[in-house]
């Protein structure tokens, strides 16, 4: 990455201090962080929705990529993108909460552990 | 945006019968619930035949893939839709035979059909995506709905423990393409596939770009059941129900080969019929992992479903090598193009998987209960003759036995991967057809040849003649679609065009000089 | 020394015209006369009569049907050779039945070999006793298997004429693959007539050893055969004798210049001669022979004796020129020769078994052959043939006859004074004729052809010492041969029945229980007291004639077989006129001017065969430049004073056995020998137990062999068959080791997704940065 | 000659399978033998009308074009050699069915509509003129007798069933890859994608020498696990041993002449290059082969493995008159392609008959049956001598071509100015060791045949005399035998017509290969200046070839 980015951001005219000098790098470090930590507490987390909070922080990861790289393209395809994403994320809750409801009436509980006679 | 929706007619169609069906499930007349698949049936049949006639697009990176991929998805989803009778509702209609009263909150079938439409819709809009929103929209309609139908496919536990890792895993595997597809859209500013195809053939391939595609790809490994996102596909495919399993075999992995197609058609394959170098290394290691992973771990099961999952997921790497092949020189011919090989190996397997599917769910050793071990299949040939032969000559047909269908495509993926010079993956792909060979040899023993130490489980037909039918339209299929393969072969053929810009020699060594600098994006996702 | 070879060519050409009438220029494709088709007959007809025998076989033919059927088939064979040999106008000629084998090639020479017959003097002399002893034998054979009727004796007829037939093929033939044919074919008789007894284990043994043993000399001459035909381009006796190729090492020979021969034409002979030495039982492949006598008494005459093991001489002599062309194949066969006839010898001497000492003396006179083939010319060892044919039948047949009435006896500890019952008369004339002419007792048949040999050896220098070895083995030879007849025809009468008395015949233990049923209805052998089972009329015929015939063998000596014949006997112009004689014309310029000097004193027969016919010289090239050389015999010419030094052996052998086993005798077990053998220490019972050579044979081949293939067979099982099963299970293996993975638990297949996707990526990146897939 | 003929001996076969198929159980047996003679017809038609004057051309052609897009034709036409393989394999129908008659008792509808099956397969294999018509009925083989081993074998019958296939899947399926390769060589240099056998192998020979030796080596994975070649053989005594009968004679009379018969029609003219270069390799497995199972074939008590074994053991004869590549060699190989299987189809006839009596293979439970079945027992020996190779029967002339081609081997090698890799060229030595084998012919069938036929009689414990069948061969079997022993005679004292047959086939593929060969196809590591004076345009293209190629080798 030859090229740094000088644009300046909303949130950098808000808070100059602060984040005066937040490039594209920070927002993908950002991003990147937020997927990690997802795709980690997935991994490591039992209770259903929490896993399922996590797939969302990964989404919104991916989320915060598109934008920090709609800005510095200076295109609306981020945006808008992660406005379809944001729409599906809430398709997805909608389904996932229904689901672990339907579940946790067969097993009461909430934890993935609880399911795994399918195996081999 | 009119010429657009002129692309989607077929989609449109299904739409509404999507709705239609959604409503008619639920209406008290029995007589208006029964005719639900048939409206199904018909909105696939007219958006299969609508697909069929789409005109190219203009400008898309894959301008004329659509009528061969619609016309398949709503072919193949036809079978699928007619295996697919009685999976819900049972109880309930049993009930109303008995004179209770029909409940439509009990009731699942109006959302059951509306969701398989809904997710050929999705299908078919992976087909004609030419951005990676569209893309990724697409692929999510296709995938959510699905998670809903393992759930309810049948009152087991069985379905719920599936879905559960279908729905997590998939929002996973989701998240990571997704991921991809903000890198890619990060490295050339588009999500226009043909924008980026054009940024990446004239600017190279930038470290962010390549771990883009290289994440994406490897997310919509999760959709076709392709290490290293393939550990789900034996659980939920035993879980749901047969005929679940049998669009899940066919659906997704759909939808994720034509996204990968999508993906790498966007990277774009050199003058020498190679992706660029990190791309190829990695779909090389993919698609190898997962024929032996698929083939060997299918060898120690005796699940039916499970054998067959494991196969699926042999498939995808036997499928990948068509996409390391690539489509070749423009105007290249079937042997040489492997994305035709692909999209017709598709359809090959969509045809000869639902076979065993459907002779699984026709059968059933309880009330209800689908036969699943393979020892239900004893002596198959005997008692069920039209289930045992679909058996057989699937079995026979995914082994890659010549002259069947199976045969032929994967003759395609020889050929277009041994004049794309890709001998190893060639080979491996020959020995794996030769492991795959111990499973499905033993379904073909078991169904036709093994009398067996004991007696066999005591096995009945179901009641539900949508599935033999399937059974013998699969096992038809993979015989009759000989006689039309050159058809079939040129219309993937056709398909699998590119229209993409020149790559220039320079352009790839820019692209050389580029790829040392990408550690610390790797680190990153 | 080396002249031009077209010069030199010319004449040979000339003078073997017979060989090449149109030999101007391309002698290569010679083209030779064509006989009348009626000799297809003699070998036809045998053919016939196995066929037909056969045939009866399957029907049931329970009469005699298929003897006579064959003894008419014999004698009608031998009279058509006869015929042959009277039209014979002294020039070969070829008759063909059918294409066989051909294959056509550009490159290197069409591979043709027809199913066609060269008949030249030497295939017409071996084929005059070949039918004539058929004949005889299967009149004999026709009475001695006379208890088998409806058994084996089909199977029997079968197999004799199918004999007949394949030896007719192999001396008749007109190329080396009729050749093989027929010496397969005589092979494949052989095992199936030794094994006649197929119940009996030692027989089964037997056949087997019999053919496999065969079947190694089989291979070296299947070698040299391919080998002639890679190197000559052709397989066709009248094309490669007459193949300016041979010819030129043929000159090449004659004047010691062995270098100028390609090795490749100097190993041919050394690969035939491995097959002849299986055929006719030399050392170390002789070990077969003896076994062979488990089958009945016709049999070992016909093809043990008489005809099958002189295969082995016919093939030297008939290619003789190419091992003429070989530096060191006439010595190794002189030398195996002489080993085999004094080893077979010592070893026949310490036997008790009648019949076995008749096989070791075969063995040891076939030794005699191969000698006289190698120390100079096929002559001696071809005239040996006819003689030992005849004798040597008759002594065979004369124990078969013993065996026959004597419910197979035949230890000569148990047999005594025979002359002097009744009805054994001819029997005992015949063994005393067969003996004699075994022993060499002068002026008869065998004495002449052994003379004619022992004298080449010391004519030919450098052959001295194998010369004595030969007279010493022919004082043995009398010595076992006497031992025989004085141990069982002479002395007291005594005798005592073999292990068959209860089983009506030796034959007969074959056919176990059935037979013995059949015994039983008889009841002719089932009083206590035994009878001896004198000979029948058919029997009877056949020894008187075989009498005769051994005795007149020796006139063969003296009548001379060609136009001009001064000092040349009947064998040798057979012998001379046939391509064994073959010379190139230096050797015959260097034979003349070697042999003026001897021709005086050389009035007494003389296989050299001065004779300036057309034909050839008939001589060894070596023997022929250094005989002018020849240093005399106790200060005469080896040939004569050769008749007195073997007639003084074999008078000195004879009565030697007249001392230890007859002299004093007063029973059938013991005599004079006895104590003298004790003196000897173990060295009797060696040899009585063959100087173990068949055991040796057992701990160094055979069972290192077999542990071997063991070996082999328990290595393709578990090393090879292992590794293929190795790899069908690899994929097995993976599948357990990778199946943890799919533990079902969600958490565990996101971690297996996550850890797969960065591996993966961190994999393809690390790779990339160390150029490691570029 | 028309392909009429052809295409009704593959027609008839599954016409009858389908008849059969679905047929009363009782009929089956009849149906199948009318099938079977019903074939013949078309088979003498064939052998009659083909023109033999004309022996190279592959007559009565037909095709009809299928997945174009694939290149994929049925396209059918015979030279000589195929035309009497497939009379040989219709010759064989007939007998393995009627020696089928009483072994069989159950699932005899399957059984005989899958012999049917096989029988139109293979001739398909001979009559394939499209490399992937070939490969379909090559591969298509496995299957019908897969079936007959799994169902109708004895007691390992599984894991023999599933060795055979998967071995042989296998390799085969590398062959797949290595014929594309080939074919893709052939679209690059014509711009032509075809799997007309005609062409590539007027093409394929020009791919450089290294090439070559991945296709061949490809080629050989599947072609010499089905001769089979040491050391892949070991499917073989297992697969023979527990066949049925008459799967054991297809085995050794038809299916392993599809691997020489491949190597002869692909691996030769299609590479004939790398074949000339590594025959030296391959005659040293044939010899090795040759004389291995040989040994091993004499310490088994077993008498179907004996058999089994020897098969390989005279396999290895064919495949190093084909290693020899010159017009003996060949000859003598398509000979013993088509009397191996009259002799040793004759043995396993044999062992059938006597199983079926005995129920035991062991030779030390049952021998000396000479005297119980004296007709059993003269063609147990005939057979037994036939495979001896015993001049007169149809073993010898093949095996003695082969051996003088091994002789001559050298002199080929010369004349093509190929020196064998690594320094080795075929020659004598080859020869004498594998003669050693008929030696060890003798010794291990004369064992056999001691054992079995001769010597005291011996039966198993618990025998019972069969039901039906009586002591001593019926009729039906004897009839079985005698058209087996007729073929072996004629074949033994008439060889000459099927060598005249053949010849021009033969020299025109050693024609082709010496043109091949003087054409030298280049090598691409060698440096030009070698080249330069006599080939050096050719050089020039091979390299560029080279560089198109490996690149897509490296993943």
């Amino acid at each position: 990455m030859n090229h740094m980015i000088d644009l300046i951001t909303p949130l950098q005219l808000a808070f100059p201090e602060a984040v005066g000098n937040a490039t594209l790098a920070h927002y993908l470090f950002v991003s990147a962080a937020m997927f990690v930590m997802g795709l980690v507490g997935f991994m490591t987390r039992r209770n259903m929705i929490v896993m399922f909070l996590c797939t969302e922080l990964m989404f919104q990861g991916a989320g915060l990529a598109l934008i920090a790289f709609g800005r510095h393209h200076l295109g609306a395809d981020g945006q808008t993108f992660v406005i379809f994403v944001l729409c599906v994320a809430a398709a997805e809750a909608a389904m996932a909460l229904a689901l672990v409801v339907l579940l946790f009436r067969h097993r009461e509980t909430l934890s993935s552990q609880a399911w795994k006679e399918l195996n081999g | 945006m009119n010429e657009k929706l002129a692309l989607i007619v077929p989609e449109i169609v299904l739409f509404i019968a999507t709705c239609v069906v959604m409503i008619t499930g639920q209406w008290p007349s029995r007589a208006l619930r029964e005719i639900t698949p048939w409206i199904a049936a018909i909105a696939l049949f007219i958006a299969a035949m609508i697909g069929l006639n789409t005109e190219p697009t203009p400008g898309a990176l894959l301008p004329t893939i659509a009528p061969y991929a619609k016309a398949m998805i709503g072919f193949i989803g036809l079978l699928l839709l007619v295996n697919l009778s009685g999976v819900v509702d049972r109880q309930l209609e049993r009930d109303v035979d008995e004179g209770k009263p029909f409940l439509p909150l009990r009731s699942n079938r109006g959302e059951f059909y509306a969701f398989f439409l809904f997710s050929i819709t999705g299908l078919m809009l992976t087909a004609s995506a030419d951005d990676l929103i569209w893309l990724f929209l697409a692929l999510e309609l296709t995938s959510l709905p699905t998670y809903i139908m393992v759930a309810i496919s049948t009152q087991s536990n069985k379905s719920h423990e599936a879905s559960v890792k279908y729905f997590f895993l998939g929002a996973l595997g989701a998240a990571i393409f997704l991921y991809g597809f903000a890198l890619i859209y990060g490295a050339t500013g588009s999500t226009n596939l043909a924008e980026i195809a054009q940024h990446f053939a004239t600017h190279g391939l930038s470290p962010i770009g390549t771990a883009g595609i290289l994440v994406a790809l490897l997310g919509l490994c999760f959709k076709i059941a392709a290490f290293p996102m393939h550990f789900y596909t034996p659980d939920v495919y035993q879980g749901a129900a047969a005929p679940v399993s049998a669009m899940l075999a066919f659906v997704p992995k759909c939808a994720g080969f034509l996204g990968i197609i999508a993906i790498t058609a966007a990277v774009g394959w050199r003058e020498g019929g190679h992706l660029p170098e990190t791309v190829e290394s990695t779909l090389w290691i993919v698609a190898a992992v997962t024929m032996f992973a698929g083939n060997i771990l299918a060898l120690l099961q005796s699940s039916v479903k499970r054998i067959l999952a494991y196969s699926s997921i042999a498939h995808s790497g036997y499928m990948l090598v068509g996409i390391l092949a690539g489509p070749g020189e423009a105007g290249a011919p079937f042997y040489r193009n492997g994305l035709a090989a692909v999209l017709f190996y598709l359809a090959v397997y969509g045809v000869m998987s639902v076979g065993v599917f459907a002779v699984l769910g026709a059968l059933e050793t309880r009330k209800d209960e689908e036969a699943d071990d393979i020892e239900c299949l004893r002596g198959l040939a005997k008692t069920h003759p039209v289930l045992g032969w679909t058996v057989i000559l699937c079995a026979l047909s995914m082994l890659g036995f010549p002259p069947l269908l199976g045969f032929v495509g994967k003759l395609g993926l020889f050929a277009s991967g041994v004049s794309a010079g890709q001998i190893p993956i060639v080979v491996i792909l020959g020995i794996n057809s030769a492991i795959g060979a111990v499973y499905y040899l033993r379904l073909v023993a078991v169904a036709y040849l093994d009398k067996g130490q004991g007696p066999a489980p005591i096995v009945t037909s179901s009641r539900y003649a949508g599935r033999r039918i399937a059974a013998l339209c699969s096992a038809a299929g993979v015989v009759v679609l000989l006689l039309v393969a050159q058809p079939m072969a040129s219309a993937a053929q056709r398909a699998a065009r590119i229209d993409r810009p020149v790559i220039t020699h320079d352009d790839l060594h820019d692209a050389h000089a580029e790829t040392d600098l990408h550690h610390d994006d790797d680190h990153d996702s | 020394m080396i002249t031009s070879l077209t010069s030199i060519l010319e004449p040979v050409l000339s003078s073997t015209a017979m060989l090449a009438p149109d030999a101007h220029g391309h002698a290569a494709h010679t083209e030779i006369g064509s006989g009348p088709s009626w000799i297809l007959l003699i070998v036809g007809l045998p053919l016939l009569a196995s066929i037909i025998s056969g045939l009866a076989a399957a029907l049931g033919v329970k009469s005699k049907q298929p003897a006579w059927t064959t003894v008419i088939a014999c004698f009608i064979a031998f009279l058509f050779t006869v015929s042959m040999y009277i039209s014979y106008d002294g020039t070969p000629y070829t008759v063909k039945a059918f294409d066989w084998i051909q294959v056509h090639t550009d490159s290197h020479g069409s591979l043709i070999a027809n199913f066609s017959f060269y008949i030249d003097t030497l295939s017409i002399y071996w084929m005059l006793f070949v039918t004539g002893l058929a004949t005889l034998i299967a009149l004999y054979a026709s009475e001695y298997m006379s208890h088998d009727v409806g058994l084996g004796y089909c199977r029997f007829f079968a197999a004799f004429g199918l004999f007949v037939f394949s030896m007719a093929c192999l001396v008749m033939g007109d190329n080396f693959l009729m050749l093989y044919l027929g010496w397969e074919g005589v092979g494949l008789c052989s095992y199936l007539l030794i094994g006649y007894f197929y119940k009996k284990p030692e027989a089964v043994a037997a056949a087997k050893k019999a053919f496999i043993v065969n079947r190694i000399g089989d291979l070296g001459l299947a070698l040299g055969v391919y080998l002639t035909f890679v190197h000559f381009g052709t397989l066709e006796y009248a094309k490669l004798f007459s193949d300016p190729k041979l010819l030129s090492y043929v000159e090449y020979a004659s004047v010691g210049n062995f270098s100028a021969i390609p090795a490749t034409a100097q190993w041919i002979p050394l690969l035939l001669m491995v097959g002849a030495f299986g055929k006719s039982a030399q050392f170390p492949l002789y070990v077969w022979l003896p076994d062979a006598m488990e089958g009945p008494t016709p049999v070992s005459a016909l093809i043990h004796a008489a005809t099958m093991v002189t295969a082995g001489v016919y093939l030297i002599a008939r290619t003789y020129p190419l091992f003429i062309a070989s530096e060191h194949a006439l010595p190794i066969v002189a030398w195996i020769g002489t080993i085999t006839a004094l080893l077979a010898a010592t070893i026949g001497m310490a036997q008790f078994d009648i019949k076995r000492i008749m096989a070791y003396s075969t063995v040891s006179q076939l030794g005699y052959m191969f000698a006289g083939l190698g120390v100079l010319t096929p002559t001696g060892g071809v005239y040996h043939v006819l003689t030992h044919a005849f004798f040597k039948a008759l002594l065979f047949l004369c124990c078969g006859a013993v065996m026959h009435g004597f419910a197979g006896q035949l230890d000569l500890r148990k047999l005594s004074g025979l002359r002097q019952v009744k009805g054994w008369g001819i029997v005992t004339i015949g063994m005393l004729v067969g003996c004699i002419n075994l022993a060499g007792v002068p002026f008869t048949a065998g004495y002449f052809s052994k003379d004619t040999i022992l004298a080449e050896a010391f004519v030919t220098p450098g052959y001295e010492l194998l010369g004595w070895i030969l007279i010493f083995t022919a004082g043995l030879t009398a010595y076992y041969t006497f031992r025989v007849f004085f141990r069982v025809f002479m002395g007291p009468v005594e005798y005592h029945p073999g292990d068959e008395a209860h089983d009506h015949d030796h034959d007969n233990d074959a056919h176990g229980e059935q037979h013995h049923h059949d015994a039983g209805q008889n009841g002719d052998h089932h009083s206590d007291h035994f009878h001896p089972h004198a000979p029948g009329w058919a029997i009877n015929t056949v020894l008187a004639t075989l009498t005769i015939a051994s005795l007149a063998a020796s006139g063969l000596y003296i009548v001379g077989g060609s136009s001009d014949k001064h000092t040349k006997h009947y064998a040798e112009t057979m012998v001379m006129s046939s391509t064994a004689a073959f010379s190139s014309p230096y050797s015959e310029h260097a034979f003349h001017a070697a042999h003026d000097s001897h021709d005086d004193d050389a009035h007494a027969p003389d296989d050299h065969g001065s004779d300036h016919a057309a034909p050839a010289a008939g001589v060894g090239p070596r023997g022929t430049i250094e005989h002018a050389q020849t240093v005399p015999l106790f200060g005469g010419d080896p040939h004569k004073m050769m008749y007195y030094i073997s007639g003084v052996v074999g008078v000195i052998g004879i009565a030697l056995a007249w001392f230890l086993h007859l002299f004093g005798r007063t029973e059938a077990a013991t005599c004079k020998m006895d104590p003298i053998a004790r003196l000897f220490g173990p060295i009797p019972k060696w040899a009585e137990h063959k100087w173990y050579v068949d055991e040796i044979y057992w701990a160094v081949i055979v069972t290192p062999l077999r542990i071997f293939s063991h070996v082999l067979h328990w290595f393709d099982k578990l090393v090879i068959d292992g590794i293929v099963n190795l790899f069908g299970i690899l994929p097995r293996v993976g599948a357990w080791i990778v199946r943890p993975s799919q533990s079902g638990v969600l958490q565990g297949y996101a971690v297996s997704m996550a850890g797969g996707v960065a591996i993966l990526l961190l994999v393809v990146f690390v790779l990339i940065a160390q150029g490691g897939l570029s | 000659m028309s392909a009429i003929w052809t295409l009704l001996l593959i027609a008839l076969p599954l016409l009858g399978a389908l008849l059969v198929a679905f047929d009363r159980e009782e009929g089956a047996y009849q149906s199948a033998w009318r099938t079977m003679i019903l074939t013949l017809i078309p088979a003498v038609f064939m052998l009659m009308n083909f023109d033999f004057s004309h022996a190279s051309m592959f007559q009565g052609a037909a095709s009809i074009t299928w997945v174009e897009a694939l290149g994929l034709k049925l396209s059918i036409g015979t030279d000589s050699i195929a035309v009497l393989l497939i009379a040989l394999t219709a010759l064989l129908g007939p007998i393995v069915v009627a020696a089928s008659k009483t072994a069989i008792t159950t699932n005899r509808r399957m059984y005989y509509s899958w012999l049917l099956v096989l029988q139109a397969a293979m001739v398909g294999v001979f009559a394939a003129r499209d490399l992937l018509l070939f490969y379909i009925c090559f591969e298509f083989t496995l299957l019908p007798m897969f079936i007959l081993i799994r169902v109708f074998g004895s007691t390992n019958r599984v894991a023999a069933s599933t060795k055979f296939f998967l071995y042989t899947f296998t390799g085969s399926m590398i062959t797949l890859a290595g014929l594309f390769f080939v074919v893709t060589f052939v679209a690059r240099e014509t711009g032509l994608w075809t799997l007309d056998i005609g062409i590539i192998t007027a093409i394929a020979p020009r791919m450089p020498v290294e090439h070559q030796a991945l296709v061949l080596g490809a080629m050989l994975a599947g072609f010499a696990v089905k001769v089979p070649l040491f050391p892949v053989h070991t499917w073989l005594p297992l697969a023979h041993t527990e066949a049925p009968t008459a799967g054991s004679v297809i085995l050794a009379g038809v299916l392993l002449k599809l691997g020489t018969y491949g190597i002869l029609r692909f691996a030769i003219p299609v590479v004939p290059g790398a074949f000339v270069e590594y025959a030296p390799m391959i005659a040293t497995l044939s010899v090795i082969g040759i004389i291995y199972a040989g040994l091993i074939c004499w310490v088994q008590t077993d008498i179907k493995k004996l058999v089994a074994y020897s098969s390989v053991s005279h396999l290895g004869f064919c495949v190093l008159g084909l290693a020899a590549v010159n017009a003996s060699g060949l000859s003598g190989s398509v000979l013993y392609m088509l009397s191996h299987g009259l002799s040793t189809g004759g043995l396993f006839l044999m062992i059938g008959f006597m199983y079926e009596r005995y129920h035991t293979r062991d030779m030390n439970t049952v021998g000396g049956l000479a005297s119980k079945m004296p007709v059993w027992s003269f063609f147990m020996v005939f057979f037994a001598m036939a495979s001896v190779g015993l001049p007169g029967l149809n073993g010898f002339p093949s095996e003695l071509l082969c051996l003088i081609a091994a002789f001559q081997a050298d002199a080929t090698w010369t004349a093509m100015g190929e020196p064998g890799a690594w320094g080795v060229t075929l020659g004598p030595w080859f020869a004498v060791f594998a003669g050693t084998g008929m030696v060890i012919a003798a010794m291990y069938l004369l064992y056999m045949v001691g054992k079995i036929c001769f010597g005291p009689y011996r039966e198993p414990k618990d025998h019972h005399a069969h039901p039906v069948l009586p002591a001593d061969l019926n009729k039906r079997e004897i009839w079985t035998l005698i058209p087996l022993a007729l073929g072996c005679l004629v074949f033994g004292l008439k060889p000459v017509y099927l060598l005249d047959a053949i010849e021009q086939p033969v020299n025109a593929t050693i024609a082709h290969v010496e043109a091949a060969s003087g054409a030298a196809a280049p090598r691409i590591d060698d440096h030009p200046e070698h080249h330069m004076d006599h080939q050096s345009g050719d050089h020039a293209e091979s390299t560029t070839h080279h560089d198109t190629i490996t690149m897509g080798v490296t993943p």
